[in-house]
């Protein structure tokens, strides 16, 4: 009965994702760390962390959920891919209706199509990072103080999350900035494209001024090193252009020009984080702490389970329902209607001269806004069916 | 021309290129039904080529392949053994890992009419292995019925040769050296089989063995150089001086 | 066939059927059934690839798109049996991906089925690239990255059996492996089967009996595809999601690789084949991060050194037993066999210990000892185990070539 | 004009880059009748054995020993598993090096891990050579270019030129014979394995710098190398080479050009909805599989290739 | 020249030769008699060491049973086999350049000459040799393993499946081949050839030598004729 609790990471471990997947693999060990050295959870009970290779593909996601519930772990932590996610999300409702006793919870830390907590919404599944929406909203917000961008160029993966940011993008810019002109729209396949360089030489010829994606892995990574190898040097407005091995990617050339929109970033002056990101730097001299959700997201998992003193996944759910913490960068809510989390968000400028650098570059993130939680929320069309009820 | 109407195979001036080659030229050839017909020649001369064209492995140049007064020039060689005419070839060309019975009972399958059926246990079908046991005892392999082919003996090899050729009961047989590498008492067995499985029905054979062409034939045709240059019984070939100089030697057989 | 080997063939049928059934009840276990299921999935398509690879001497590199298929076809139907309330049960949902699965096969094989041999293999390689990447592209039909899930406790029951729980699926899945398997071993025994085996052997000669390789091979193409794509909709029913990724290469490698591993020259090698390879997946997995090397290192091996697969050794053994040769043959196999497991010891050490080198970890321990991957006596021993391996089954090897023990030792071989 | 030059440049680069690859299968399979599956990890082991050497002997020491290293392994793999393997036949020995491949990526994930390696060129093939319309061409690129074009040269003469060429043709048919006639058949094919293996190594010390250099490199590149060497017409240097340009030109013209299909269809008067899957699709989203298209039209309708001189 | 001793072989379990013993001397002809499938052609591939051999066998002077069979050809055998194994693929004049062991090692025997003596041949030599007939084949054959040099070689049946007139030309070959000090293991199921070229025959009979003799002799000793060649 006092064994740890389980949580599944369920997440890319091989194959050309992996790199993403095992650095945030890292993270959650060191958070599972952190609380357990704080004395666990519910009673002393400790938090364990196992790591399973979903090798970024929704049915061999099931097959890991499927062997997770076999050894009887109730929660499951996956973040790389909506595509993933909303496998999951099904496969996770469908379960948990079937056996009830033996409800599976889904905890969501990086699968940002706005369609978890709206249509596809689920009890079970809980978001804390902010939806592509949100971030879209805070990112054309800053375009629109940018009166010289006239053309941009949107580029991202070819699935639901690189879509929701393509069609978020055009219809934001269109009701904030109607002057400026896209003038590239375009997907190409996830985790597949080696040499970005055709993509570049189109978006020059396109007269880009700026280029907007969604990128993340190694297809963020590579797409930026063609971009400096050529010089094409414009602003890039990033979800995640701070992720591993971006930076590392772009150089010296990318100052000043790429820009990312994220819960943090490690040079927000004077909030208590240094020393963490210390640790854990200490610890894994090849990555960065780059998940501060995932903080949250323990800090709350751990309240949740204090406050009730149990691990039960419904238990822990209808805790974490409305739930609202302190965290470093202001406060934290989760919706109780759709499980999305809200939080401050931040939106920052690659660097020189930072305390904290990416991927050991010298190169670091600055803010150039921030934005309180309350003004990132959305309207959701989210229609809950909490069980029992 | 009205021995055509009761000719099995007909040839009227078939002629096969490869590239600039020309390898059979204008041949003429007329084989009645129930003839046992030999054809010799120097090598290279293109026996082995005209038993392609007859048999489909390939279509000829020009000129027209009759079987039973039905062109079947350019049609593929299933169509053809369709027609009732079946072949064997010079270098053993047999289903190396199947067994003995096997080899022999897949030849019989399409002309007892079982098609391509995948509805019905072969083992059941009585017909098919009435006349496969019939065929493995007339070339005398039923001893060895399970061996896998390929680890047979030469000769054995050469026998199966015969018997997957005639096993399907096609009216007109064509056997490409049937005795090539065999020694005397094998190739007096293979003759005897011959014979025996021919009964009734058109040969046609290509053989280097005199002793096999002058025992066998009731006609001959020699070719060389893509050209029949004589036709006729075998008295009459011997004679044939045109014959003896290309082919036979002097001192012939 | 004879009255008895008959009664014998039936006897081992109702075995498989006698320990299908009781399976479940010796492994209950949640975690025992979802292997189970996986298993039988495999079973079913590793023995559809047969037909292909060891039946008719077809490679193919792109079999996953029939099984992908199959499995869409179900899937999509899954989800018309909920949304249109279709008098369908799901457990019949098989005959749909057959029926689909066979679809496809027709109209690939009726361009790929031209050509034999290594041509062959790269359009089915071509083919297989091509409709996994459309699978990306048409997202009505794939699903895209995400692909397409269903539910297949949706529809009407047969006789009060529904889908939900694990075990009702395990039997779904259990029945339709039986009546697959059957149906395959049966169609070895038809004349299409054997004129299969024929084409594989000799396909120029076939076309001088009266058959058209052509069509032999398209038939048997058709038919391989239909099961294939039954065991796509057995998987779309067991995990109730399909994607695009089913219909790729890495699946159709997977296929491959168990059958020939199982050994495709027996008509139960592929069986072997999905049996082992699954449950190397699942359990090998938790034991060593590293696993797929080993799978990797065992496939080379069969390659090298058992060409005919495990099956192949099987049958091997039981032709000894049938002869009465065993007693003969066995020392010499057993001395192999040892042989290989030292070296294969040696390499798991060896492997274990490197992987630790990068990433850290508790140091590799076996019976009962750690072998610390920065002592350089640890790095002796694995080499010794697989030196010491080796020689034993060079040994083992020329035991059986010159027939005595003795002989074996020898250095050079000398007259007798 | 500026889309078309530089989607040249790059097509062409590319294209050389599958050159660079495609030869060493090319000589593989025509000498030795071997269609190496493994080909693309030994261009894999190329890069890491040049970043691993490189670190120490620095880039153009690493040119030169890592394809060295990688033919000596290539030699060793010929020597101790090939060779027992081809008495199987063909399947066997294709399945061997599938074995091989899959073997060689996880072994290089057991020793550089499963991330993608800091792996670059040296810094003087880091400056641009020129600049056309603000963009900067790298040196590399350049470089990489003339390597490509050495290495057909080279391979040319030795396919056309030598004896080995032809003794090693023989052995395709029949290796005991040619092992009659003198001539040391075991070290002909294991010279010609490690050759070939090696050029895969020397594609691969440049396709790492300039690509990524990561354990998925070898799957990711492998299918398209055999789409060359098949278009090509197998065993034909030529074939390889004219296909390796081709599908590089039409892959990135593919991306760079802004239609969609429906546009396309439009021109043949097929009209299809732009709100239908097949109306979105977009040129650029085709382009990773035009490769697979051409290789399966070319094997229906001309299969022997576009200057290969047999079937299969 | 050739000393062969208590030579045996196996193919999987089956004892094919069970101890031969032949010797042939320098410039010497001497034929292999016997009926089908008692062991001539292995007998000659064990020699060559296609087929595992046991026992001795040495060639002027070195032990040669166990070598690569390159390595055996390096010493001066040639081998003939008995179902012409050319290389399709090449044309008629790769197949004679491959009989050289080097690139200019033109010895008793050239290209050219080879294609003098065979109008046939001289016809096709660009062409690929796969397409040449059978009787063309035996030709190559024979011609390519002389392009080597050999200072012995095996003849394994060269008239097989030969017209008359070819088979003739053949005899001649061989004894040009003689004539030119070179010499000769001829196998042949044709006695008359075997007969009127040899100058010492063996007869083998259940994988030993029965055997051995002048062809005179072999034509006065009508029982080993009855009992193990069955004319
Ligand atoms: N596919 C081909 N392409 C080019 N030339 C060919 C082809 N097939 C056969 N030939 C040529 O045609 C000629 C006749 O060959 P064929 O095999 O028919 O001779 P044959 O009479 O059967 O001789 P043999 O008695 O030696 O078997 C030969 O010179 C051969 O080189
Ligand atoms: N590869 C093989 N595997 C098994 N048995 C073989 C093999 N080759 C030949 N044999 C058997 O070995 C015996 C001797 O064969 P060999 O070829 O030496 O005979 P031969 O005297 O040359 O006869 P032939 O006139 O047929 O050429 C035969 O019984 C044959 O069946
Ligand atoms: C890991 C993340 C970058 C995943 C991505 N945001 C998605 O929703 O698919
Ligand atoms: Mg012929
Ligand atoms: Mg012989």
């Amino acid at each position: 009965q006092a064994g740890p609790v389980r949580i599944a990471y369920i997440d890319p471990l091989s194959g050309f994702m992996a790199p993403v997947g095992d650095g945030g693999l890292k993270q959650f060990e060191f958070e599972c760390e952190r609380i357990n050295a704080a004395g666990g959870v519910a009673g002393g009970r400790k938090l364990e962390v196992v790591g399973l290779d979903n090798k970024l593909n929704p049915q061999e996601s099931i097959v890991q959920l499927e062997k997770a519930i076999d050894q009887g772990i109730r929660y499951v932590a996956q973040g790389n891919g909506s595509s993933v996610a909303s496998a999951l999300v099904d496969a996770i409702e469908k379960h948990n209706a079937r056996n009830p006793r033996q409800a599976v919870m889904y905890l969501n830390y990086a699968a940002v199509d706005p369609m978890f907590t709206n249509d596809k919404c689920s009890f079970w599944h809980f978001r804390f990072d902010a939806d592509s929406d949100m971030k879209m909203s805070a990112l054309t917000d800053y375009i629109k103080g940018l009166p010289d961008l006239k053309r941009i160029y949107i580029i991202g993966q070819d699935y639901s999350f690189g879509k929701a940011v393509a069609d978020a993008a055009v219809k934001m810019l269109g009701t904030k900035r109607p002057d400026i002109q896209i003038v590239g729209n375009e997907l190409h396949p996830l985790a597949r494209v080696r040499d970005f360089s055709p993509y570049i030489t189109k978006m020059r010829a396109a007269g880009a001024q700026a280029v907007i994606t969604g990128n993340w892995g190694n297809d963020m990574q590579l797409l930026i090193k063609a971009s400096s190898d050529a010089g094409f040097n414009v602003p890039y407005f990033t979800y995640y252009g701070g992720g591993l091995g971006a930076v590392a990617g772009m150089g010296k050339s990318a100052v000043g020009l790429v820009r990312q929109i994220t819960e943090w970033h490690a040079n927000i002056p004077d909030i208590g984080m240094d020393d963490i990101v210390r640790s854990f730097k200490a610890k894994h001299r090849e990555l960065d702490y780059y998940y501060y959700r995932v903080k949250v997201m323990f800090d709350m998992l751990s309240k949740a389970m204090n406050d009730t003193k149990s691990v039960e996944p419904r238990d822990v759910a209808l805790a974490l329902e409305g739930m609202e913490i302190k965290i470093e960068t202001g406060m934290a809510s989760m919706r109780k209607d759709n499980h999305q989390l809200i939080q401050p968000l931040y939106i920052s400028t690659l660097s020189e001269n930072v305390k904290f650098d990416v991927d050991n570059t010298g190169l670091g993130f600055k803010t150039d806004i921030r934005i309180d939680g309350p003004a990132t929320s959305m309207a959701s069309t989210c229609q809950m069916r909490r069980p029992g009820a | 021309m009205s021995a055509k109407s009761q000719a099995a195979l007909t040839l009227s001036k078939v002629t096969k290129n490869f590239g600039l080659a020309e390898i059979i030229r204008s041949v003429d050839l007329d084989i009645p039904a129930g003839e046992r017909h030999a054809i010799i020649g120097p090598n290279g001369a293109g026996k082995s080529t005209l038993f392609n064209l007859i048999s489909g492995a390939f279509p000829p140049t020009s000129g027209e392949i009759l079987i039973d007064g039905q062109s079947v020039g350019g049609t593929p060689p299933y169509q053809i053994n369709r027609r009732g005419l079946s072949r064997s070839f010079q270098v053993t060309n047999i289903f190396h890992n199947m067994s003995v019975y096997e080899n022999i009972r897949c030849a019989t399958l399409w002309a007892l009419g079982h098609r391509y059926v995948f509805w019905r246990s072969i083992a059941g079908l009585r017909d098919v292995s009435a006349r496969s046991e019939e065929i493995l005892e007339l070339i005398g392999l039923a001893p060895v019925r399970n061996s896998p082919a390929g680890l047979l003996s030469y000769a054995d090899q050469r026998a199966l040769e015969i018997g997957v050729t005639i096993a399907g009961g096609a009216k007109v047989i064509l056997l490409d050296e049937p005795t090539a590498g065999m020694s005397a008492h094998e190739t007096e067995r293979a003759v005897n089989l011959i014979r025996k499985v021919t009964e009734g029905r058109t040969l046609i054979i290509v053989e280097h063995d005199m002793s096999v062409v002058f025992g066998l034939a009731d006609r001959i045709s020699v070719l060389v150089y893509g050209q029949i240059i004589a036709s006729g019984p075998p008295a009459q070939i011997r004679a044939d001086k045109k014959v003896k100089e290309a082919y036979l030697g002097e001192e012939a057989v | 066939m004879t009255g008895a080997s008959t009664f014998k063939t039936l006897l081992i049928w109702l075995g498989f059927a006698v320990l299908l059934i009781v399976l479940p009840m010796v492994f209950a276990s949640r975690t025992s059934l979802t292997l189970m299921n996986i298993i039988g999935v495999w079973v079913v398509f590793a023995l559809a690839y047969n037909m292909l690879l060891g039946q008719s001497g077809m490679l193919s590199f792109g079999h996953a798109v029939y099984f992908g298929l199959g499995g869409y076809a179900a899937i999509h139907m899954m989800a018309a049996i909920k949304s249109q309330r279709l008098g369908i049960p799901v457990a019949a949902l098989p005959v749909v991906g057959f029926m689909a699965g066979m679809a496809a096969g027709a109209v690939i094989g009726w361009f790929s089925c031209r050509r034999s041999g290594t041509p062959f293999a790269m359009i089915s390689l071509g083919v297989g690239e091509l409709i996994a990447a459309s699978g990306l592209m048409f997202v009505s039909i794939f699903g895209g990255e995400e692909g397409v899930s269903g539910d297949r406790s949706a529809g009407p029951e047969w006789f009060g059996f529904s889908l939900g729980p694990q075990i009702n699926v395990y039997y779904f899945i259990a029945f339709w492996v039986f009546a697959a398997t059957l149906a395959m071993w049966a169609f070895t025994k038809t004349p299409l089967g054997r004129l299969a085996n024929a084409v594989r052997d000799n396909p120029d000669r076939v076309a001088f009996i009266g058959y058209d390789p052509q069509r032999v091979r398209y038939l048997v193409f058709l038919i391989s595809g239909g099961f294939a794509g039954l065991a796509g909709s057995l998987s779309a029913v067991n995990f109730e999601i399909i994607t695009p990724e089913k219909l790729g290469a890495l699946n159709s490698g997977a296929v491959l690789l168990m059958a020939y591993i199982g050994g495709a020259a027996v008509f139960f090698g592929p069986i072997i084949g999905a049996v082992l390879i699954s449950l190397m997946q699942s359990m090998l997995s938790d034991f060593t991060k590293v696993w797929q090397l080993y799978l990797g290192l065992l496939f080379v091996v069969v390659v090298m050194f058992a060409p005919y697969g495990i099956g192949g050794i099987v049958a091997q053994v039981l032709n000894a037993v049938r002869k009465g040769e065993l007693a003969e043959k066995l020392p010499g196999w057993l001395m192999g066999a040892l042989g290989a497991i030292v070296a294969f010891g040696g390499a798991i050490m060896a492997i274990e210990m490197a992987y630790r080198v990068r990433e850290g970890g508790r140091p590799f321990t076996a019976f009962g000892s750690a072998f610390p991957h920065t002592a350089l006596s640890s790095w002796a021993i694995a080499a010794g185990l697989i030196a010491l391996g080796l020689a034993i089954v060079v040994v083992a090897v020329r035991w059986r070539r010159r027939g005595s023990l003795g002989a074996a030792l020898r250095l050079k071989e000398v007259a007798p | 004009m500026e889309t078309i030059v530089f989607s040249t440049l790059n097509g062409v680069l590319y294209g050389l880059l599958l050159f660079m690859l495609a030869s060493g299968l090319t000589l593989i399979f025509s000498m030795m009748g071997v269609l190496n599956f493994a080909h693309a990890s030994f261009y894999m082991l190329g890069a890491y054995v040049a970043f691993t050497l490189g670190s120490v002997t620095g880039f153009w020491v690493a040119l030169i020993l890592a394809p060295l290293v990688v033919g000596l392994f290539g030699a060793v793999v010929e020597r101790f598993g090939l060779r027992h393997v081809h008495k199987n036949g063909h399947v066997a020995e294709l399945l061997f090096t599938f074995g091989i491949a899959y073997l060689i990526e996880e072994i290089v994930k057991l020793i550089w891990g499963k991330n993608p390696l800091p792996y670059t060129p040296p810094p003087i093939l880091q400056q641009p050579l020129f600049t056309l319309w603000g963009t900067h061409y790298p040196a590399f690129r350049i470089f990489m270019m003339v390597v490509a074009i050495a290495m057909f040269v080279a391979l040319w003469a030795l396919l056309k030129r030598t004896r080995v060429g032809l003794i090693v043709q023989a052995s395709l048919s029949n290796p005991h014979m040619v092992g009659h006639l003198g001539h040391n058949v075991p070290l002909v094919f294991m010279g010609v394995f490690a050759v070939g293996c090696a050029m895969a190594g020397l594609a691969g010390v440049i396709g790492g710098a300039l690509l990524v250099t990561d354990p998925a490199m070898a799957l990711t590149l492998g299918p398209i190398v055999f789409v060359v060497v098949v278009v090509g017409g197998m065993g034909s240097l030529g074939g390889a080479f004219v296909a390796s340009i081709l599908i590089g030109l039409i892959q990135t013209f593919a991306v760079a050009v802004d239609a969609s299909l429906s546009d396309l269809l439009a021109r043949f008067g097929i009209l299809v909805s732009n709100r239908s899957d097949l109306g979105r699709i977009t040129l650029a989203q085709v382009a990773p599989m035009l490769p697979f298209l051409i290789l399966v039209l070319v094997l229906i309708f001309r299969p022997r290739g576009l200057m290969g001189a047999r079937e299969s | 020249m050739l000393e062969v001793s208590q030579l045996h072989a196996f193919y999987g379990k089956s004892h094919i030769l069970q101890g031969v013993d032949i010797s042939i001397g320098g410039g010497e002809v001497v034929s292999l008699l016997g009926r089908n499938g008692v062991g001539r052609s292995t007998t000659v591939k064990a020699i060559m060491g296609e087929v595992a051999p046991r026992g001795s066998i040495r060639f002027k002077g070195w032990e040669i049973a166990g070598l690569p069979s390159h390595r055996i050809a390096r010493l001066g055998i040639g081998y003939v086999p008995e179902h012409r194994d050319i290389f399709p693929d090449l044309t008629v004049r790769q197949n004679l350049m491959l009989g050289m062991k080097d690139a200019r090692a033109e010895g008793r025997w050239t290209i050219q000459g080879s294609l003098d003596m065979f109008p046939n041949l001289a016809a096709r030599a660009e062409a690929p040799a796969g397409v040449l007939s059978g009787g063309e084949k035996q030709m190559l054959t024979m011609c390519r393993t002389m392009m080597g040099d050999p200072d012995l070689v095996m003849i394994d049946e060269p008239t097989e499946g030969l017209a008359p007139l070819i088979v003739r030309q053949v005899g001649e070959l061989i004894v040009e081949i003689a004539r030119r000090g070179v010499a000769i293991l001829l196998v042949e199921q044709k006695l008359s050839i075997a007969l009127d070229i040899s100058h010492r025959v063996y007869v083998m009979g259940h994988g030993r030598i029965v055997f051995e003799g002048t062809p005179a002799d072999l034509k006065a000793n009508e029982a080993v004729r009855k009992e193990w060649l069955e004319v």
